[in-house]
């Protein structure tokens, strides 16, 4: 069986963000109609995305944490690595905004804010969107367990957004699951910051090498039509009308 | 005063009525003794005096007060199959008494006494679950005497119980039962209980009161051939109609004594019991035994 | 082979945990048995007499009741969680509550999980006693309460084990705890929730880890019973 | 040939030895009543034979072959307090046929005939586990005669069965279980059952065999106290040591026949039972009872 | 205040869902019947024989494993799911065999997750009958096989609350499907790993008309189990 399954089917670990949205669900009906090979999305964090490509239990990965990814790929277990699209992270919190943000336009500035008033709800799930926060209280040179009523939900980014709603606090949400479940919460955006709050997703290829049970031929395939005109153009076109908003921005158009 | 009474009292089982009793009144310090065939209500008659089921139409009395369900137990019941609650036979002597609040000092006596007189003594730490059919009966019994109540409810309570233990019991229950001065309603198949524990009589036919009196009356006289098959008469048709003939009555041969009353037998079996033989037949068609002495013919 | 380690690391990983002292793991474990024991013990409370009432009772519509009670003992706990969550969600009808997100909202959810489990069991083993009892009982004088209880010590091992359901249903569930707690570090994360979260983190060996302690609470508990089975005949 | 050996049999309950039989046989095609107090063991050698139980020691034949588990059953069962599974009297009956393959039409006849032979035809679709219980005793009994087994094995069958039903039975079963053919062990408490159904008779106390013979031989001379006991003697200190006399056997002043054995009686009651009046009263400590004609003093 | 919308609009989506003949709400409420019912044959198969050998067996360390059942029956779904998983994922011992993410591994979990929960519960309602059938049955002379059908017509209502319970933990478990099914659109999402995905797309209507329509399985089979409690006393 495993024999056929080579070429008709790829796992692909993939971070919930992109999934949640409803993107690939899109991308892998098109794929599949095209090349009548079956993709299973498996989404996990991209913690967990990588972790399951350092054992080698899945061909593909669809991630959005360049520092991590970078890891990975020296260590030899990703490779082909290319940029897919990036959209960016908005810093969401409650109308009041008591903490000021709003105000700001730098991001490691309003984090520093959110640092003493608080309450900020963060992933804590080995998200991209996590190490994002991560480095950006960093960057602020706030010591996170320092940071004023921070508590973590371990949860996707979707039940992160509901509990920051329900305790009217700051967290840090992708473009793509915002403009999902807006309508949803009474949190307002209260910064965007293009230069430091872009989100970067990045799909790779398992090491076949160092993992031979990868299904290399399938999975290239599947990064190849990722990147492609056609495939891109989705990613464009993808929920404006229905969410009045682009999720993501194609990176390989200009390839 | 804590005489038993029946008004109007009907019950149903499965859509059947089961008990119609228009008026029946068990006097109290009496034992009565209730006959009658297989399904004719005796069980219903006791689980309703004992409060267990709630007569459709009608009402009990005890000691001319209605019979409520909460207040204080007055009666206690001992059914002809015995259940058990887990734990030992002591166990399920004590529960009774502790649930209506008898101090643990004269609890211990109580079960003590009621053991010693049912025989059961040896049996006391024994798993109450895990006796043979007339231990479990005789510890049945037991747990009722111990309870001493003004009303005692017992259902077949020898039935299962051996020869030597039944004697031994057919000989003290009554002295135990007046000297707990407790009003007595016994069911029973057996001849020999009803004699010795009855002194009134009641012959349940159907749901319905047959017939009701003191012993000796119903001995007498049986109103009805039911009632007299019951008290164990034989039926013989005479020429001038039917007889009934009191069981041991039936002689072969010049009988001593006794208005006679020639009937011609047609033996069927006659068995041999040594000392005397035991002839079976039938005289017009009734099946009689009668038991012919050692050197009769 | 990853699983090899999987496995057998988990275990030395489990006994460190446990023995680093390592707060966090201890306060999960409190917690979780604080928040199921304390539901296991309100659907008690609220189960068992009810479920003497199924047993015993002859009220109209009893069946309907008894269908109820077992649909609801199939409920889903996320469709419980997900209902506890819309009520008590900032627009929900509770909103004002702020009870969202704390273990009480948990124990309530949980509590709504075990006790139709808890009814439907006991009933049953009420049931399952030998049907003249309660009639003896009567008859030897026991009040309705009375009754109850020395019915219920008759039928105990029946009725652990429905508690035992009830406890093993809530402790083991995940659905409802996540929705309605929100899996808040240091707050609302049980032992199942923590799972889902180191797994996601791809923790595999903490993962099951945790997996161990979980089944080693279930275990203490059913060893407890198994002790009360061995004075079945006492 | 159907005829049931034990052999060196023993057999333990909660660690005490409950049964321990030597050498033991009941002949093919012949009844044997076992007699014995409570907790003899009487029930647990039925239990034995019907391969319920496995003997701790020894083995345990019938006709010549050891009794096997396996293989089509040759024993049927009546245990005192009976068991039915859910569903009609008539199921109850209908099922041991079914198990043993028995063609459906040849089992609706079988079914009919116990019924009738035990009075239950109109109780046949009732629900089985809703009956009085002498109509309980009657079914169950019923269901081991419809099997018409090699050996059938009946523990108090008539113990809860009314007078009137019990006499029709007493009369018919002999000629039933004769023409079957079958080896019947009844175990009883009944003197009447005893004679009536065992020609043989064996007297088991604590586990062991005490007596064992015809019904005659065992009744000529009880070889024991307890046997004599159980058999209905009354047991009396003569100048030349004990005496049993025969129930019945024992008469108020001149009486007609047999060896005379004069003795002195303390009346403790008399009870009138209306044409004859039963005294009962102690000899030389014993209990006992007499019935005196009507015009006695 | 969206409760409301959520709640009332629920039903209406729930009946749209299922009138619309959305091909795929329909193959997700197909996909979990077959599934469940699948793997509750299976528990059935294996756990009514093991539940009665449990009741009626003697044999030594009986006691044992009877607690270890009483375990099993409390094992959170989501270790299940995770053991499962490492067993089958490509770095498994089992990786080869390509069974991950498919309806095959899910019906594997479900079952490991029934099966104790069919024996513990079997094996009560078989010990509650009266003690004396077995030796009535054997008597009348039923051999082992027939025996142990007839004891299981006579305590078919035990049985079938154990199967329920069987069915009803693993229709509505999301922990092990999520984990072992990977909740793939088309071939392994069933009801209540669906109910995860929508919530996590904030269509909480949606959500909880699955939730209904998941109660509503739950209850067509109650009706089956009430309908036979009908015939009860035939
Ligand atoms: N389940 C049991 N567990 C332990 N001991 C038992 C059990 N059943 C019976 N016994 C004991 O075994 C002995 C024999 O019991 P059995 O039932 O054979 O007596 P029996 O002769 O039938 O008495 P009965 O005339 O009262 O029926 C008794 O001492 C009884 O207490
Ligand atoms: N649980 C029940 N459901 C339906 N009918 C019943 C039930 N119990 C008894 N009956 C019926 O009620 C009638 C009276 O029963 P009851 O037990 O009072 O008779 P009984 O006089 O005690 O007979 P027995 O001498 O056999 O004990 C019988 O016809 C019996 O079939
Ligand atoms: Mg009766
Ligand atoms: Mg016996």
């Amino acid at each position: 069986a495993s024999s056929t399954d080579e070429r008709t089917e790829l796992i692909l670990a993939t971070t919930t963000s992109a999934y949640e949205s409803g993107l690939l669900d899109t991308l892998i009906d098109q794929f599949r109609a095209l090349t009548g090979i079956d993709v299973k999305p498996i989404a996990v964090g991209s913690g967990a995305a990588l972790m399951m490509a350092q054992r080698g239990d899945a061909d593909a990965t669809l991630t959005h944490d360049p520092t991590a990814e970078a890891r990975y790929v020296a260590a030899g277990h990703l490779v082909e690595g290319r940029r897919l699209m990036h959209n960016d992270f908005v810093l969401v919190g409650p109308a009041a905004d008591p903490a000021g943000v709003a105000s700001n336009t730098d991001a490691v500035e309003a984090m520093r804010r959110v640092a003493t008033l608080g309450p900020f709800v963060s992933r804590g799930d080995g998200s991209g969107t996590e190490s994002r926060e991560l480095l950006l209280w960093q960057e602020a040179g706030v010591p996170v367990d320092s940071v004023k009523s921070r508590v973590e939900t371990g949860q996707g980014m979707s039940a992160t957004l509901y509990v920051a709603n329900d305790q009217q606090a700051y967290t840090l949400v992708d473009r793509a699951t915002w403009l999902t479940l807006r309508n949803r919460v009474d949190l307002v955006p209260l910064l965007e910051d293009g230069a430091r709050l872009r989100n970067d997703y990045s799909v790779h290829l398992v090491n076949p090498e160092l993992h031979p049970g990868t299904r290399v031929v399938p999975a290239r395939r599947f990064l190849e039509f990722m990147v492609s005109p056609a495939a891109q153009q989705v990613i464009a076109e993808f929920g404006r009308e229905r969410l009045g908003g682009q999720l993501f921005i194609p990176d390989a158009l200009g390839e | 005063m804590s005489d038993v009474g029946l008004h109007q009292v009907t019950f149903q089982r499965a859509g059947r009525t089961v008990l119609d009793v228009a008026s029946l009144r068990f006097p109290s310090r009496t034992m009565t003794a209730v006959l009658g065939p297989n399904g004719a209500g005796k069980t219903t008659l006791l689980r309703l005096v004992a409060g267990l089921e709630r007569p459709a139409s009608g009402h009990i009395t005890i000691g001319g007060e209605p019979l409520r369900r909460d207040g204080p137990p007055r009666t206690a019941l001992a059914l002809s199959d015995a259940v058990f609650v887990r734990g030992t036979v002591r166990r399920n002597l004590d529960l009774g008494l502790a649930l209506r609040d008898v101090p643990p000092p004269e609890r211990e006596i109580r079960v003590r006494d009621a053991a010693e007189e049912c025989g059961i003594t040896d049996l006391l730490d024994r798993p109450a679950r895990q006796l043979s059919s007339g231990e479990a009966q005789r510890v049945n019994l037991a747990r009722a005497l111990a309870l001493r109540p003004e009303v005692i409810l017992l259902d077949e309570p020898l039935a299962a119980v051996d020869r030597l233990t039944r004697r031994a019991l057919l000989d003290d229950l009554p002295r135990l039962l007046r000297a707990a001065g407790a009003t007595v309603i016994l069911v029973t198949h057996d001849r020999e209980e009803a004699f010795r524990l009855g002194e009134r009589i009641v012959v349940l036919v159907g749901g319905q009161v047959r017939a009701e009196g003191a012993r000796r009356d119903l001995l007498m006289e049986p109103p009805d051939a039911d009632t007299a098959g019951l008290l164990g008469f034989v039926l013989l048709e005479d020429a001038d109609g039917p007889v009934a003939v009191a069981p041991g009555e039936l002689r072969a041969g010049p009988g001593a004594g006794g208005p006679h009353v020639g009937f011609t037998l047609q033996v069927t079996d006659v068995l041999d019991l040594g000392r005397q033989r035991l002839v079976t037949g039938t005289i017009g068609g009734r099946s009689v035994e009668l038991t012919l002495p050692e050197k009769a013919p | 082979m990853h699983w090899v380690n999987d496995l057998t690391t988990a275990l030395g990983e489990a006994w460190h945990l446990l023995l680093s002292g390592d707060a966090e793991v201890w306060a999960i474990i409190l917690r979780t048995l604080a928040i199921s024991l304390c539901a296991t013990a309100l659907a008690m409370v609220v189960g068992v007499p009810l479920g003497y009432g199924l047993a015993r009772g002859r009220f109209p519509g009893r069946t309907l009741v008894l269908g109820m009670v077992n649909t609801a003992m199939g409920m889903p706990p996320v469709v419980v969680g997900l209902v506890v969550w819309l009520f008590f969600t900032r627009s929900g009808p509770f909103g004002g509550s702020g009870l969202l997100y704390t273990p009480q909202a948990m124990v309530l959810a949980q509590f709504l999980i075990a006790t139709p489990l808890v009814i439907g069991f006991s009933a049953a083993s009420i049931q399952s006693l030998p049907p003249a009892l309660p009639d003896l009982l009567t008859s030897l004088g026991a009040g309705p309460w009375r009754r109850l209880w020395l019915l219920s010590r008759e039928a105990r091992l029946g009725l652990l084990a429905a508690v035992m359901a009830g406890f093993g249903a809530v402790i083991s569930e995940v659905g409802a705890s996540m929705t309605v707690g929100g899996n808040l570090r240091g707050s609302t994360r049980v032992l199942t929730t923590a799972i889902v979260t180191v797994t996601g983190r791809g923790e595999m060996a903490t993962a099951i880890a945790y997996g161990l302690i979980l089944l080693a609470l279930a275990f203490t508990v059913t060893l407890i019973l198994t002790f009360v089975q061995q004075r079945r005949d006492a």
